[in-house]
């Protein structure tokens, strides 16, 4: 196992001290259990928006707390959601008098253990579940959609909403209708290392890629022979059009995103494709979010996210943000 | 043939927390086919914090142990199995009430209050490729085994017995909740780390609470 | 060889074409020779900092354009200096009236390529060469110090410089003095595949780590056997503190940057360590830079980077930034 | 034994372009032992660019011939052979002047002042594990061969001859220019690519020039 660790069950409480050390001005860090906040929260009369889930996906999401978007990230163990008790605490360090807004992944743990602290909290809280994942075809016969890419757009919209002091209400709404109007799909080119199982998640041929994966290292739908960046694009980009659907005349933002070791350089090259591809459908694309935003570990691979803008989303997208991961 | 006291109960919590440490990489790999790797690694870790909170602060009851443990998984597993687990011990120790020790008959309504917690959380039914389907036949074996008068021990060995099979039996299913559902038929052909946790967990119960007698 | 590209030549022109799309706002994309601007240029009255060399260690250079930071990139081929015909276009598009500075880093071509623009340059153009690796022991019997992380602090400080109108000589004054006051030393875990070239620049076993790396899949100064974080970050480091030498009440930016796949988990996991480190030696880190910002395109591993700050460098830090990859 | 028209350069430049080509991945191969890979691609990117401008804006004098591949090599190969060999070219070609035919003086001349050019550039010397350690003594047995009246077949035979050797014998040094000096003691046991692709196109040059005679 190729990695820079010390001990596989200390990587999340060390990457986070690193964390606190490198972000003073903008987030602190609580230990036992784990959780991210800003540095000034709590923020008084604003919604809290709180999110969270395992590890491994970073920046998503301790890399997304700040001014504009998240007040507090819940990380748990790599892969693992985490427990009722660090999202109480979260929204503890975060509840303001005006609410909080969970945002949780479609995962059975994650869903589960927000659930729970939601029932516990005493204050008013709200959750909205992203499940933005197109890869997932029989959502009746599965766990449902799992939450992807679309968790970041999601996390912005509303952290501006709250940060401009829109109510509970409203950011739940808001919240609610980004979930719609998003969709997403990934493949991996190669799989992510559980630091704890030392192994990759599963094995990939020299030729071939797996698509539609989730971000936990799952196997995806299929295994395909692996194709050129025209033809990975293509299968990621019209099942996740045709899906909401996005039509001729949308305005859309594009997020390309890199599963980890996929480099930059490829990357923007995906994005290239993407942009031309929607072009040629009469999609237009207005803003673009491309980077490694919600990854695997070091899987190499990428996804891509489209959602549909409305004035008032384009609008939130770009008011002032200023987080690790995400500032302008 | 005598009842199951406090301390039984707690040697069965730590009996299981060794068999889910030693069963670990097994729970990882099959974890790993069909979900995200941490099975074995969540298991280890919820156990082994029950164990360390059952031990420092001395419970009177079975029930009060079995809350305990509830309370410990649900702050320290995470995931999809820390809630269900937790669930299940909460329920089961609610079901138990604060007697000091269990009967048989006892042992098997705790385990199928535990079985409905499960399936109140997750929403499972028998074939969705889960723990369930090592719990369901589990509590149904333990109900005919208590009904003919059997003791915890008898009691739990028949449960063991039946989520070990259930747990074989998920092999061949396609899995319809939690990750592995996913895969799609993809999940077909591996056994569902969860029922094999379950049944793991059974079977240590069976078998401390056998040498107690 | 596992790539989300096309062919293999094309992959610098396709992905300069999907950074265009992305980052309209921001940058403007000249092709044959390739050359990325920032949008407003020339700015007039300001001095152009500009900078290039081979590309794969996204988002160094063309991330970095914007205000703030860079006027111009010339990205060359993967892993190969540009031409002096493409740096020269940069700067025609980029003078305006104040004159260039051309950040280069200290490899043979990019020095020989960038050295002939200059010659040919009928404009006032001042060259500061980054030589910042201290992997590199014997300085006389070498190319001289490789140029590696220390160049996008150099880039930042000296943008934010002509940012706020400082003129040439003063440009060119601080660049130099960022370049006498920065070390960096890097580390790989995996070798990086060169797209035309198809395999890994090298080999390494799977208990392996090769020490002393540069950014182009070179193999390193030697081969160690694979450490914990602990052991990784103090090889890196302990060479870095001794070679300016950084002393006990010296002020510190501490740059941890990622080569490429190892993610911010670890980085952040191994930024902790160097902070506590240098705490236990008495130097103080007052500003950080975390993340993958000097790649060598899919290689695992990471480097470390320190600079010297006094009152001016602090402060130009601070200024904004608006480019891809940095903003604040 | 006749001289060396500008068709005869003409023809040198383009099965310089083909031998490249050929050995493009020996000489990808050669840099990333010692580099970073891309020798074979840099030299086969800027000899088919130097292919295309030679063919299709005519030059008059062996000379401008020599010229138009110099700025195309120097505007299309970037890295550290493109300023290298560019010079290399740019001051042959001043060395050989508007000359309509070269004889073997004039291109043992002109490999002397491309040499000069690549030393001017980069600073290396004998023993530094670079192309001039083929250049060097390649230069050294064309001028002998003039001095012998050799005509250029001959000159270029010799020159060829003593850069294949030169470029071997790099195998044992420790480079001390370009980017193979960073591995330092590591850097024995290959050969450098950039001798190597020296030796390549003086071979082909002589071959080349030996057919057309
Ligand atoms: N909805 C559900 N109902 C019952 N059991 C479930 C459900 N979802 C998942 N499980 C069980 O949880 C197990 C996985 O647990 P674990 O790996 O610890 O959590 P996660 O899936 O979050 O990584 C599965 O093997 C399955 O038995
Ligand atoms: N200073 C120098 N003087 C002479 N030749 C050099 C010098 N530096 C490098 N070279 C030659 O250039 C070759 C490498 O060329 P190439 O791989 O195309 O460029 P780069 O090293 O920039 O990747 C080396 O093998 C060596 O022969
Ligand atoms: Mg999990
Ligand atoms: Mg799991
Ligand atoms: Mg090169
Ligand atoms: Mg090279």
């Amino acid at each position: 196992m190729k990695k820079i660790v010390n001990e596989p069950a200390d990587v999340v409480a060390e990457s986070l001290r690193g964390m606190a050390a490198a972000h003073p001005q903008l987030l602190r860090v609580r230990t036992d259990p784990a959780v991210v906040v800003r540095a000034d929260a709590p923020v008084r009369d604003r919604v809290a928006v709180v999110s969270g889930g395992g590890s491994g996906h970073e920046p998503l999401h301790a890399g997304f707390v700040g001014k504009g978007m998240l007040a507090a990230a819940v990380p748990g163990p790599v892969f693992t959601s985490p427990t009722p008790d660090a999202v109480q605490a979260a929204i503890g360090e975060t509840e303001a008098g005006a609410g909080v807004l969970l945002v949780v992944k479609n995962y059975t743990g994650d869903v589960l253990n927000f659930e729970t602290a939601a029932e516990l909290a005493e204050v008013d809280v709200r959750t909205v579940v992203v499940q933005d994942d197109v890869a997932v075809e029989d959502s009746t016969n599965t766990a449902g959609r799992r939450g992807v890419g679309g968790t970041v757009l999601l996390e912005r919209i509303v952290g501006a909403a709250a940060e401009r002091g829109h109510d509970l209400d409203r950011c739940h709404e808001l919240a609610e209708r980004v979930g719609s109007r998003v969709r997403s799909m990934g493949v991996a080119l190669t799989a992510p290392t559980v630091p704890h199982a030392g192994e990759p998640s599963f094995d990939l041929g020299a030729d071939e890629m797996e698509i539609g994966i989730g971000i936990h290292g799952e196997p995806g739908r299929r295994r395909a022979p692996l194709e050129s960046a025209e033809g990975i694009v293509r299968r990621l980009l019209d099942p996740v059009i045709e899906d909401l659907p996005f039509d001729e005349g949308d305005e859309v933002l594009l997020f390309t995103n890199s599963m980890g070791a996929t480099p930059l350089i490829e990357l923007y090259l995906a994005h290239g494709i993407a942009e031309r591809m929607l072009a040629e459908r009469g999609i237009r694309v207005r803003r673009r979010l491309v980077g490694p935003y919600v990854t695997s570990l070091e899987m190499q691979g990428m996804s891509l996210t489209l959602l549909k803008l409305d004035d008032e989303l384009t609008e939130l997208w770009d008011t002032p943000v200023r987080t690790p991961a995400l500032s302008w | 043939m005598g009842g199951c006291s406090t301390r039984d109960v707690i040697a069965a919590v730590r009996a299981g927390s060794e068999a889910v440490t030693e069963h670990r990489d097994e729970l990882v790999r099959l974890d790993r086919e069909i979900g995200d790797a941490d099975h074995g690694e969540n298991m280890e870790r919820g156990f082994r914090a029950a164990v360390s909170q059952v031990e420092s602060a001395p419970s009177e009851t079975p029930g009060a142990v079995l809350k305990l443990v509830a309370t410990t998984l649900i702050s320290s597993v995470g995931g999809a199995s820390g809630p269900l687990y937790g669930t299940a011990f909460l329920r089961a120790a609610s079901a138990v009430g604060d007697v000091t020790e269990l009967d048989g008959t006892a042992v098997a309504a705790a385990l199928q209050a535990g079985m409905e917690g499960v399936t109140a959380r997750g929403k499972a039914v028998v074939g969705d490729k889960t723990m369930i389907d090592a719990l369901s036949p589990a509590v149904d074996a333990a109900k005919s085994a208590a009904g003919s008068g059997h003791g915890p021990s008898g009691v739990l060995a028949a449960a063991a017995e039946a989520a070990h099979t259930g747990a074989r039996n998920t092999e061949e299913l396609v899995a319809r909740k939690g990750r592995a559902s996913y895969l799609g038929e993809r999940s077909a052909g591996h056994v569902d780390p969860g029922a094999r946790s379950t049944a793991l967990l059974l079977g240590t119960f069976a078998e401390t609470t056998g040498v107690r007698r």
